[in-house]
């Protein structure tokens, strides 16, 4: 089974390949056949694979699959080759499975549309990308897949480019990835600069080795790595092009958001957890990163109106769990929520997608209402999906995983009581804005008239997510609820695990979970005092002077586009126009000129006249002849 | 010495005897187109007007030597020469007789088609320095047809190469001797024959001089010795060709050994002299685009395909 | 029998072709520069064959014999362009066919 | 042999400067020919005849002839002889008159820097070309026919009269614009 590995990544690849040089004669069934089918078979065999792993692991725990020698100049020596252990083959399973739901999802909600196949096209590319980086087995693959995954956001962004906001978001969100990437290729030079590979395996295991803890180069490695990880994930200071990326068509952001590109920060991290683990400087780093982003984007997210950017800036914020798991070094937690945010955040852009599709692709939900009986199934998945989100106790998935981080950023070796209490009221936060969401949309008033009711194309992959969003969590359980360890101890062999740490306390540990499940509940209550039953109170506080700036603050995502534009992007367009003519210019500007002065003086030689070509032939014989006779 | 005397005597030998016996065929000429048109010709001067040649000569040498105010003066002296010169030339490689040729060279028929392709500044030259319009339509006539009849003239020999494997005029007589070549080479030696007369622009081709047409063509302008030379030449040129046909297809010199072998050979040579001039007293002239399409349509395509034939036949049986 | 050299043969036919190629530089007359390249095809072939007398080998004279095919097909079109010069231009002044100069 | 070799050798320069001074081009074309003969005596003493026959079958024989053709065709009358007069300045030929000088006395200089072989003047028989032709350089030959048949087509294409389909009364009417 594991010999069908390489069909993961190359049967999206040849969906595009598909797609791309044939998609306009195919036409919109078979396309969506293609695009659909390749994921499908993809997750199938991904599925196939993880039984297979379960039941009996590989030799070592990881699978390696050598297709063919890539590059080969004298040390350098890069494979293309697959590496399947526990870690990856979450994230392919993740990846192609919530990224079948999210294609099968797109063929209703792009059937109007008459880029159809290009658009499955650059799905399927992006899913093939993605699925090369977590599946490389050397960095420098996992680089060609992460620049993959960047283009491939950039198309699907500017995917209707035919509105210049929308190439402008598509930009956006390629350069800021760019600043992050260059810095993650500077990391991967000094990397090979001091192992001489980039063989992932060959680097976790000869750090330890080479460095010891607290290493400088570890550090600065890590943190340029870091880089690149905040710059795919949207964490800070890279997060601003997340929510602008919702220009793309819904389904991307979907696949964005849940099972591609924003993770692959943090499966970089956890990737290199071993130079990690020799830095705890970066750790800490990593854990600030994290608990700052959550914080900021949670407060952004509280006053945004539009659907989309709500869920955007809730995913900051669920990135920002996972990267504050990963500081603190808890690993497996960190996976865990990915996972179940996957699940969820999938599900959450799905609905909203249906919710768009059913007015009039109107994204301003303070312009909706009461869509809960118009739309039965979306609001009832919404609504698990907002439950994992808010992380209601018990019965959602979301719960347990965020659970785990806020445990464990107090409990963890590298956690402390400030990002435990950032984490917790983050989780506040979160649901607050899901549920000031969910009320504003779904009930009150009906507003604009349902233009679109959704089939089973989209009902099924809602009910699918839902269904995880809801259970997923159950497969790890905390020390105080029966103490279920199958995710962390599947995971085990690829990642550290914790536990042994984390769980000396245990009144602590209840505590915490109390905490933050009231909290939960407290702030679901609170959403509806505000935003259903009393919005009085909100329109009030935002008619005065501060809260109309608070809310203006905050609904820019905390000034960090108009820090920028202030920052870097007006000095830097103020430095390249007065220095429009340096003296690098100069020589560009010369060359041509000196290219025209000898095309003038050559169109002058060329007279038309048969004698004057054949005595410049002479004078060139005779120069020629001359040399070789002196010589 | 005694060698290089009769490497002389027979250049000398030969030189007299053609110059004599292209004086002769004028009178012959005569005589024979008078007989074949039921009239008398020359019968004045001397026993059946044998003296006319004398006469006619001695008229021609005492006629003013007139050179046209308008011509391009020594290209119009030089002209007439080249092809007396020419054919004169093209003599040096004819096998007389078993030891009588001035010069056997291992490429002589090569050489003799060089010789009368050189025939052809002949006309072109003296039809161009003539600054006369008929005159130069005639060579322009002329050196079209000369171009174009050369071609497969030298194509249809080249079966007579393959068969005798040599382009030694000896060798290829001396081949001929169990069968002349006229048989295997019958094709050949009628493309030969047409473009023999067209290359001495004889009638029924004698386009360049057409007297109805362009009032003598390329040398309306020459009078005196010089239109002798013209004259001379093309009898010369008559003489060459039949000479060439009775060497490359009639066995040259071969025949009963009760005659000697020159003897055969003037016999030879005689008949196709006959032959020409019993062309030019019975065929009409074709038109100027007859004659080339003649040529380039139905010669060319023939001589090509009778050089292939002989070389496959030659290939199969294996000589 | 002869002390004719290859040298003496090579200086000839280098004669012959500076002649040619002079030729080709100081006449206006298309006419005279197709004779002139003439000159040089043939001052070439002459250099051919010297060069394979001194060899004793037929290769010389192959090479003359393909040089005497790229002539005569030269010579063909060369004078059928000349032919439509003179008709367009109505000299055969090479330097009239220079609209085409850039 | 040696003496009639420097003989033609001789003739054959002079008469090639004669060639390139010409202004009447039937002259030129005249030395021309005296110049191909010369080399054919060259030819045939240095122990090619085979190739003396094709020099003045082909060179004199056709490619001269058709050049006298096309002379004859043109009609140039003495305006052109004059017109060649005047093109044939001094101060037009002596600066490329200097440059081949150069490079010949170059090319004089490089052949004698080089060991010299006699040449034995020994015949080669045509058979011997024409088996090296139709064995070695078979490539070549049949090159060469497609050379001569793209010649033959060129030359055909170049050389037709492009007939004026315009009607005679319109040609009219566009020469009065």
């Amino acid at each position: 089974m594991y010999d069908f590995l390489w069909l993961v990544p190359t049967l999206p690849f040849l969906g595009f390949l598909i797609l791309a040089l044939f998609g306009k004669k195919l036409g919109k069934t078979l396309s969506a056949f293609v695009g659909v089918g390749s994921i499908g078979i993809s997750a199938l065999i991904t599925i196939l694979i993880g039984i297979r792993f379960l039941s009996s692991p590989p030799e070592g725990d990881a699978f390696v699959q050598t297709l063919w020698t890539w590059i080969a100049v004298d040390r350098f020596n890069v494979n293309i080759a697959l590496h399947l252990d526990a870690l990856s083959l979450v994230f392919t399973f993740v990846i192609t499975f919530v990224g079948f739901w999210i294609h099968l999802y797109s063929v209703e909600y792009m059937a109007d549309d008459e880029s159809f196949s290009r658009f499955f096209a650059y799905m399927n590319l992006f899913v093939g990308a993605m699925l090369l980086l977590v599946l490389g087995d050397n960095l420098l693959l996992l680089y060609l897949g992460w620049e993959g995954v960047g283009l491939c956001s950039y198309l699907l962004i500017g995917f209707w480019y035919k509105d210049s906001a929308n190439g402008y978001a598509a930009r956006k969100a390629f350069i800021v990835t760019r600043v992050g990437d260059a810095a993650m290729a500077i990391g991967l030079f000094l990397l090979f600069y001091s192992f001489g590979t980039l063989n992932i395996q060959e680097i976790l295991t000869q750090a330890p080795q080479t460095w010891s803890v607290g290493n400088n180069l570890a550090v600065i490695a890590t943190l340029l790595l870091l880089g690149g990880a905040v710059g795919k994930s949207a964490q800070l200071p890279l997060q601003v092009w997340l929510p602008d990326a919702m220009a793309g068509p819904t389904p991307t952001s979907a696949l964005i958001h849940a099972a591609t590109m924003v993770t692959a920060g943090v499966y970089l991290i956890a990737r290199m957890h071993g130079i990690y683990e020799l830095a705890p400087v970066s750790m800490f780093v990593v854990a600030i990163v994290g608990a700052a982003t959550l914080l900021i984007a949670g407060f952004a997210g509280l006053t945004q109106v539009d659907i989309k950017r709500v869920l955007a800036y809730s995913t900051i914020s669920q990135i920002g769990y996972m990267f504050l798991a990963l500081g603190v070094g808890a690993w497996s937690a960190a996976i865990f929520h990915f996972m179940i945010h996957a699940f969820f955040k999938a599900l959450l852009f799905l609905g909203a997608g249906a919710i768009i599709l059913a007015q009039h692709h109107e994204q301003n939900m303070f312009k909706m209402g009461g869509l809960a009986k118009a739309l039965p199934v979306t609001f009832w998945t919404f609504l698990i999906g907002s439950g994992s989100l808010a992380a209601l106790p018990l019965v959602t998935a979301g719960f347990y995983s965020k659970d785990a981080i806020i445990w464990f950023a107090w409990s963890a070796e590298g956690g402390n009581i400030y990002l435990w209490a950032a984490a917790v009221f983050g989780a506040f936060i979160t649901g607050f804005y899901t549920f000031r969401m969910v009320f504003v949309t779904f009930f009150g008033q009906q507003k604009i008239d349902v233009s679109h009711f959704p089939k089973w194309t989209i009902h099924v992959p809602l009910i699918v997510l839902a269904f995880f969003a809801l259970f997923g969590g159950f497969i790890e359980l905390p020390g105080t609820m029966g103490h279920f360890t199958l995710f962390s101890d599947f995971l085990k062999s690829a990642l550290p695990a914790m536990e042994e740490v984390a769980h000396e306390n245990v009144s602590l540990e209840y505590f915490s979970q109390i905490l933050t499940a009231v909290l939960a509940l407290v702030s679901v209550y609170l959403a509806y005092v505000l935003y259903l039953k009393k919005p009085q109170i909100v329109t009030n506080f935002t008619d005065t002077g501060f809260g109309k700036g608070l809310q203006q603050f905050f609904l820019s995502g905390l000034g960090f586009d108009w820090l920028y534009e202030r920052l870097f992007i007006r000095p830097y367009v103020w430095i390249a126009r007065t220095n429009k003519r340096d003296f690098i210019d100069l020589f560009y500007v010369f060359l041509p000129w000196m290219s025209r002065q000898f095309h003038y003086a050559f169109s002058y030689t060329q007279s038309g006249k048969v004698r004057r070509y054949i005595l410049g032939i002479a004078l060139g014989a005779v120069v020629s002849i001359t040399i070789v006779v002196i010589l | 010495m005694s060698d290089t005397l009769y490497y002389l005597l027979i250049i000398v030998g030969v030189l007299v005897v053609m110059l004599t016996i292209a004086a002769l065929l004028i009178w012959y000429e005569r005589r024979m187109l008078a007989l074949w048109q039921d009239r008398y010709g020359p019968n004045r001067v001397g026993p059946f007007g044998l003296m006319q040649v004398m006469a006619d000569m001695v008229k021609i040498f005492f006629k003013e030597d007139w050179i046209a105010p308008f011509a391009d003066k020594w290209v119009f002296i030089f002209a007439p020469t080249i092809i007396v010169v020419a054919v004169l030339l093209g003599f040096a490689v004819v096998p007389f007789a078993p030891g009588i040729v001035v010069a056997d060279m291992n490429i002589g028929l090569l050489y003799f088609l060089a010789m009368s392709s050189l025939g052809a500044y002949s006309i072109l030259l003296g039809g161009i320095s003539s600054n006369n319009k008929y005159s130069l339509l005639g060579s322009l006539r002329g050196a079209a047809q000369v171009i174009s009849y050369e071609v497969f003239m030298g194509i249809s020999l080249m079966g007579v190469v393959i068969l005798s494997d040599s382009f030694s005029l000896v060798k290829i007589v001396e081949a001929q001797k169990n069968m002349w070549f006229v048989i295997p080479q019958f094709i050949g030696f009628v493309i030969f024959f047409i473009a023999g007369v067209a290359e001495t622009h004889r009638a029924p081709f004698d386009l360049p001089e057409a007297e109805s047409e362009l009032v003598a063509g390329f040398h309306s302008e020459y009078s005196g010795m010089k239109f002798g030379m013209f004259f001379v030449g093309e009898y010369l040129g008559i003489t060459l060709i039949s000479a060439m046909i009775a060497t490359f297809f009639f066995g040259g010199w071969l025949g009963p050994s009760f005659l000697p072998p020159v003897v055969w050979f003037f016999i030879k040579t005689f008949a196709f002299i006959t032959l020409f001039i019993l062309l030019r007293a019975s065929l009409p002239r074709p038109r100027y685009d007859q004659l080339m399409s003649l040529g380039w349509k139905i010669l060319l395509p023939l001589s090509l395909v009778n050089l292939l034939v002989t070389a496959a036949i030659k290939l199969a049986i294996g000589g | 029998m002869s002390s004719i050299s290859l040298n003496t043969g090579l200086v000839i036919a280098s004669i012959l072709f500076f002649l040619g190629f002079l030729g080709v530089m100081i006449r206006r007359n298309i006419l005279f520069m197709l004779i002139s390249v003439e000159i040089m095809l043939n001052a070439a072939g002459l250099a051919f064959i010297f060069a394979g007398a001194s060899h004793n080998a037929p290769d010389g004279q192959v090479m003359f014999i393909f040089i005497l095919t790229m002539a005569a097909a030269e010579v063909a079109v060369g004078l059928a362009l000349l032919i439509q010069v003179y008709q367009k231009f109505k000299t055969l002044d090479s330097d009239a066919a220079s609209n085409m100069r850039g | 042999m040696t003496i009639l070799f420097y003989i033609a050798a001789i003739i054959a320069i002079i008469s090639t400067i004669m060639v390139i001074t010409r202004t009447n081009v039937i002259h030129a074309l005249l030395y021309m020919v005296v110049s191909l003969l010369a080399t054919a005596v060259m030819f045939f003493l240095i122990g090619a005849p085979f190739i003396a026959a094709l020099e003045i079958m082909i060179y004199a024989g056709a490619i001269t002839v058709l050049f006298v053709f096309v002379v004859m065709m043109l009609n140039l009358g003495e305006e052109a002889v004059k017109q060649e007069k005047q093109w044939l300045s001094f101060s037009g030929w002596i600066f490329p008159a200097f440059l081949s000088l150069i490079l010949l006395l170059e090319v004089i200089f490089i052949i004698s820097s080089s060991g010299s072989v006699p040449i034995s003047g020994k015949v080669i028989d045509p058979k011997l070309v024409g088996q090296s032709l139709f064995t070695t350089y078979l490539i070549g030959v049949e090159l060469s026919a497609i050379l001569l048949l793209a010649g033959i087509i060129g030359a055909y294409h170049l050389a037709r009269r492009k007939k004026k389909v315009v009607h005679r009364f319109l040609e009219l009417e566009g020469a009065e614009e």
